[in-house]
């Protein structure tokens, strides 16, 4: 009761609470919490994008007509930071080019088509490690690389690298992060319910491929079964170094700043990865994942999505072979027609809406959201003057002053607005949500990082520009001396020099050393 | 009774200040100072820039200026000629410091080197010389009324050029834009600071 | 047609509108009290000062081509109610309406309208009012109920006829001078008598002052500013609906208090109580309606605390102090000046740094 | 007499102050800031020539003369108008042409006839080639300053728009909502630039 009391008039944040500040609690809509994981068939064309990860495209290694098997690698990563790519059924490969991927842009990327041919045959060339215990820790971590696993949660940074042991920074503590608090999702709820025992295993896998001492499983306390399914389960394997950590209900819960901020009160420094305070954080569906990959050999070629939205009339959530187009998805759960619809590419806080919808379903979709036209919040919104009622900076969870912050990007201000700590924002969109005013807060910062990024970008290439300007000036200068320098030694034998060539000849001795000199202060 | 005597001074003292800084505030109250206190209020950077330089010249300008009139005007009886010498005082001071700053120390000089030509024979500057006289004040309340006035100017400027900074990011109407509703603002402040007036009754 | 629209995609449904109509909600009590003291003449003020604050902010949103709609926002319409409770009853009929085009005119539109006005826009057409019509502005009608009075109040407030007559005409309608039908507020009577040289406490005896009157709003002074109770009942209503925050009314009433205790402490004669201070005039009102006026205060939690401490010294240091009896307005306005430097220099610390 | 006492108290008060002055101006003499090398700075580096000088250093050197004015770097566009303001101090101009979307040299290389009067234009060796050879134009490096298309004499070179591809995308700002509408939804061949923002 008195706690219940002071939290209504904010009095609860006169001293410091755990966990972090701010967050906002949109309404759940969590409609597909009870409905188990149903498994879709084959479309009959899979269309898998050559970059589906953070860092480099991959590069194809099979040819248009060539025909592949489930599981066979048929992208290669190229550069440390990538994920390769995998044929999720046997079948042709029937073109690569661009086509129309999942992103606010609506643009696409190279893509391969493959058409199915029903036989669904297994590529069994990586047999699986079924003693992970006893295993070589970099033997896992090379097998997690070359199945082409990615943080399955949204931000799909290739897992590996997030696996390095590291002497100085050794890892005390594997957070699972099943706390899901994007309103409507619910796959990783329905993968802790029905895949508890398997995503244990994949914990385990990790746990010792980075050779930690404990493990935490973290869910929001609005999944009590899942709770009590997970608690069952380490009970069952006998797992005595890993607990289930119930977590108050809060959006972005999830966040893995956030995260790690509720569990261990630490936060992660400016500019460093959670491995520097030793600790490793992964999302439930990339446990599962690591768990297929490791313990049955079988690479990231579906993942668990759910399906919902208030114009789907039977929401799910489905298990997909990635590469499945969305409107196949769609249809499976009894949405033929897509006018009038709008798709979110995610949840409704931090998704994308999709500008197209003939894309395909890729590593990073946790959810697809059909909503009405109509009632989709961001598309109706009508932006009126900010009040400075303060809200936004109470919600933040990072501690920024989004009016501020939003009003400088909104007037160009980039330096102001990185003042403000522009890039500190997590894009999870509790100021836009609170705002009376229906400003698009989050738009506003992802305009003003783009706009400085490509100031950057303008900047290095005036540099280069500059360099290259004065590299040649000074090819120029040095050539006209030259020959100035070899007329007049043909004058001289001659008569004696005219008075132009000598102020020539001191104009570029004049600029050979301004020239020379910026180059030495460059130095 | 020596204690009590030191004591008083010493209300005396913080009373000048009270009063020079928000009862009697130079630019609110006075009106005077009103282009510096406009042109340079654009920006909080250049205000604090600004505030400074006020600070170092008015303190030093009424200093200077009793010198002059204890020691030069009053012994030669030239008191009609206070205002030209107070001028010249203060501009040849200002000058001098300038120089001596932009030589010695370039960051001090970026802070506050391009303001002081600005303000060496500004209203205010010269205002807190004539008041001094006035008041007939001695050495030490005359140094401390001129930085207390400063301090004043220096209090609203910042103030100010806050204000400034988000009233040039707002739809103002066309006709309202600059220098007018920089002028309303300026009124508001004003009649805000009556609420001073009687605080300090000197 | 299809737009590039950011995420998120929910929102929480809150509204300009639903804010203005919460703290408009939360003054009826205020208001409701100002009717039980004084009468018609509270109705017809408050009407008045809504009225024309709506019809100001028409004509200027029309002048400036913008839309119309937004006088549906409530926002004006809130100006003006809070302009007619910090008005004593007595105020001719056209210096309200001076007050309401000074409010939305120069205080609020001319810097663009709802949410860049630097200043709360009914406080500073209340001081607008008080520099030009110092007379009318500490005036303050004989209310209904005042039990310090032993006669009945010299106008029937209650009477239709007598308050049209006396807002539209003046006491003088009424066959009466301004002195006859006014008298003093309790912060006035003090500040006039220490000004004869009669300490506090002995000035609040022969006011025949009581604390309980001062909570429920019986003495005078400005139409709402009188009943704590009323403005504690809407003030706790905001925290509630989380239209205000703590911050600024508690830091602000705390801050008057201590300070007034202190001194109090020190010399009980000379300086008044201060359970005094803070059910004394519009402390309240100011706190709780004007201070956390969100578009003229700091944005973040700390800034709201220093915001809340300045406007408690500067209310305690004028009251006591100062050339004006009350403080509250003055120190909020002065106070809103430094919004801009409170706002960027205590910022929330941020992640990881 | 009075009159006299004035004049000589002054005047002796002014030649005091002016010999202080006079000397103080040669013992704490300063160099002057390099503002032409800050305004280069955060000019573009196209050398392109369209402010009317023959590049960026000059056009910089004749801001910070005076001689230029602050808005004439087609470019940098307003971004550039407003730093060189505010480097300088003054008012910010408006810049009346707009630079468009940023372009490319494209050389039609069955047309070229190898003169290479191009690369000699070229202010920052974009251009590659040897005599009697097909000229290129290096991409990233080219500034798109058009100062190639004129020298050509068989006028094959072109300016065309720089394609963006996905990973330049930005988001633009709210409001300056660009619309897909040419876009067809549902089709499935996406072209490079189609759907730009």
């Amino acid at each position: 009761m008195l706690p219940a009391l002071l939290k209504r008039f904010g009095l609860n944040q006169l001293w410091p609470t755990a966990g972090f500040p701010g967050g906002v609690h949109p309404v759940e809509h969590k409609i597909t919490a009870d409905s188990p994981i149903i498994e879709l068939p084959l479309p009959p064309q899979l269309i898998l994008p050559l970059k589906q990860h953070i860092g480099e495209i991959c590069a194809p290694l099979v040819e248009v007509g060539e025909h592949v098997l489930r599981g066979q690698k048929i992208a290669k990563s190229q550069g440390y930071v990538s994920a390769s790519v995998h044929a999720p059924t046997s079948g042709t490969v029937v073109a690569i080019q661009d086509h129309a991927i999942p992103h606010p842009s609506g643009m696409g990327r190279p893509c391969m088509m493959i058409e199915p041919d029903g036989k669904d045959t297994f590529d069994e060339s990586r047999p699986p490690i079924s003693d992970y215990r006893n295993a070589d820790p970099a033997e896992i971590r090379e097998r997690i690389r070359m199945s082409g696993i990615v943080g399955l949660g949204g931000a799909v940074f290739p897992t590996f690298i997030k696996m390095l042991r590291d002497q100085r920074n050794p890892v005390q503590m594997v957070i699972l992060n099943g706390a899901e608090c994007e309103p409507y999702l619910t796959c990783d709820h329905r993968v802790m319910l029905e895949h508890a025992a398997d995503v244990l295993r994949g914990m385990d896998v990790i746990m010792h491929a980075v050779n930690a001492k404990n493990g935490v499983i973290a869910i929001e306390d609005n999944k009590p079964d899942a709770i009590a399914v997970m608690r069952g389960a380490i009970e069952a394997a006998g797992m005595k170094d890993v607990e289930v950590r119930s977590l108050p209900t809060r959006y972005p819960q999830g966040g893995e700043k956030q995260l790690i901020q509720t569990l261990t009160g630490k936060q992660v420094p400016e500019g460093r990865l959670p491995l520097h305070i030793g600790v490793l954080c992964q999302n439930v569906g990339t446990a599962l994942a690591i768990h297929d990959a490791v313990c049955l050999g079988m690479p990231l070629i579906q993942r668990v999505v759910t399906v919902s939205g208030d114009a789907i009339p039977n929401p799910a959530n489905v298990r997909v072979r990635i590469g499945t187009p969305i409107p196949f998805v769609l249809a499976q759960c009894g949405l033929q027609d897509l006018s009038g619809v709008r798709l979110i590419h995610g949840g409704p806080m931090m998704g994308e809406r999709l500008p197209r919808t003939n894309v395909p379903l890729v590593k990073s979709t946790n959810g697809i959201l059909a909503m009405k036209r109509e009632a989709l919040y961001s598309e109706q919104a009508v932006e009126e003057p900010c009040i400075r009622c303060g809200h936004c900076v109470e919600v933040c969870p990072v501690g920024l002053v989004p009016n501020e912050l939003a009003w400088h990007c909104r007037n160009d201000q980039f330096d102001r607005g990185q003042e403000y700590n522009l890039f500190d924002c997590i894009e999870c969109g509790c100021c836009s949500y609170v705002c009376p005013s229906h400003i698009p807060l989050v738009h506003y910062f992802r305009y003003a990082k783009g706009q400085v990024a490509k100031i950057e970008k303008e900047r290095v290439f005036a540099e280069q520009s500059k360099v290259r300007s004065e590299a040649r000036d000074n090819r120029l200068a040095r050539e006209q001396a030259e020959r100035a320098a070899r007329r007049s030694k043909v004058r001289k034998q001659h008569a004696p020099a005219a008075d132009g060539v000598k102020k020539t000849a001191a104009d570029t001795k004049k600029a050979a050393t301004t020239t020379s000199k910026t180059e030495d202060d460059k130095a | 009774m020596r204690y009590a005597a030191y004591t008083c001074r010493m209300s005396e003292f913080a009373l000048i200040l009270l009063s020079a800084v928000l009862v009697n505030n130079f630019v609110l109250t006075k009106f005077l100072g009103i282009c510096p206190f406009l042109g340079v209020s654009s920006k909080v950077e250049t205000a604090v820039g600004m505030s400074l330089a006020v600070l170092f010249v008015m303190t030093l300008a009424s200093t200077a200026s009793w010198l002059v009139q204890e020691f030069i005007l009053i012994p030669f009886d030239l008191m009609y000629l206070q205002t030209i010498f107070f001028i010249l005082i203060i501009a040849v001071l200002v000058q001098f410091i300038e120089m001596l700053i932009h030589k010695s120390s370039p960051v001090l000089y970026q802070a506050l080197g391009i303001f002081l030509p600005l303000i060496t024979t500004n209203c205010a500057v010269l205002g807190v010389a004539l008041l001094n006289v006035q008041k007939e004040q001695t050495f030490m309340t005359s140094a401390l009324y001129g930085f207390g006035s400063a301090l004043g100017f220096a209090l609203v400027l910042l103030l100010f050029a806050g204000l400034r900074e988000r009233i040039d990011k707002a739809p103002v109407p066309d006709a309202f834009k600059g220098s007018a509703v920089s002028l309303i603002t300026a009124g508001l402040m004003s009649l805000a600071f009556m609420g001073f007036s009687g605080l300090v009754k000197v | 047609m299809s737009l590039l629209i950011s995420s998120p995609h929910a929102h929480g449904g809150d509204s300009i509108r639903a804010n203005m109509l919460a703290v408009i909600l939360a003054l009826l009590p205020a208001a409701g009290v100002a009717t039980y003291l004084f009468g018609w003449l509270a109705v017809f003020l408050i009407l008045l000062c809504m009225l024309g604050c709506m019809a100001a902010e028409w004509g200027c949103l029309k002048l400036m081509k913008r839309p119309l709609s937004r006088v549906g926002d409530g926002s004006a319409a809130l100006t003006g109610l809070l302009l007619a409770l910090t008005l004593p009853a007595a105020i001719p009929w056209w210096m309200a309406l001076v007050g309401c085009v000074a409010a939305i005119v120069l205080a609020k539109q001319v810097y663009g309208g709802l949410g860049h006005n630097p200043f709360n826009p009914a406080l500073a057409a209340r001081v607008v009012l008080l520099i030009s019509f110092p007379l009318n502005m500490t005036s303050w009608l004989v209310p209904m109920h005042a039990p310090m009075l032993a006669a009945l109040p010299p106008v029937d407030l209650y009477n239709f006829g007598d308050c049209w007559s006396l807002f539209w005409f003046g006491p003088e309608a009424l066959g009466k001078g301004l002195d006859a039908i006014t008298m003093a507020s309790p912060l006035g009577h003090v500040k006039t008598e220490w000004s004869r040289g009669i300490g506090a406490i002995e000035a609040l005896r022969n006011y025949d002052y009581s604390y309980l009157d001062a909570f429920l709003g019986r003495e005078a002074g400005s139409l709402g500013e009188t009943s704590v109770l009323a403005l504690l009942i809407g003030g706790i209503y905001l925290l509630a609906r989380h239209t205000i925050t703590w911050h600024i009314p508690l830091s602000f009433i705390v801050t008057v208090y201590v300070l007034a205790a202190v001194f109090n402490a020190v010399n009980p004669e000379h300086f008044a109580p201060p359970l005094f201070h803070i059910l004394a005039g519009g402390l309240m009102l100011g706190a709780f309606f004007m201070a956390t006026d969100p578009v003229s205060s700091p944005v973040t939690p700390r800034g709201q605390l220093i915001f809340g401490i300045g406007c408690g010294i500067l209310t305690w240091s004028i009251r006591t102090f100062g050339g004006y009896p009350e403080g509250v307005m003055f120190s909020i306005l002065l106070m809103n000046c430094a919004v801009p430097l409170i706002d960027h220099y205590f910022r929330p610390r941020v992640y990881g740094k | 007499m009075n009159i006299l006492m004035a004049i000589l108290t002054l005047g002796g008060l002014a030649l005091i102050a002016s010999i202080v002055l006079a000397i103080a101006s040669r013992v704490f003499h300063v160099e002057g800031d390099p503002m032409i090398e800050r305004i280069d700075a955060v000019l573009p580096q196209t050398q392109c020539g369209q402010c009317g000088y023959p590049g960026c250093v000059p056009y910089a050197t004749a801001v910070a003369g005076g001689e230029a004015d602050v808005n004439q770097c087609v470019p940098g566009g307003e971004r550039a108008m407003l730093a060189i303001a505010d480097l300088m101090g003054v008012a910010p101009k408006e810049v009346e042409e707009d630079a468009g979307v940023p372009m490319l040299a494209f050389v039609r290389e069955d047309e070229c006839i190898g003169c290479t009067l191009c690369i000699k234009a070229c202010p920052v060796d974009a251009i590659i080639g040897a005599p009697k050879q097909y000229h290129t134009v290096i991409e990233d490096h080219c500034t798109g300053c058009t100062l190639c298309v004129e020298p050509c004499p068989v006028d094959c070179i072109d300016m065309v728009e720089k394609t963006q591809v996905l990973e330049e995308w930005t988001w633009s700002a709210p409001g300056k909502r660009p619309a897909l509408e040419n876009a067809n939804q549902n089709s499935d061949e996406v072209k490079h630039a189609s759907g730009t923002a």
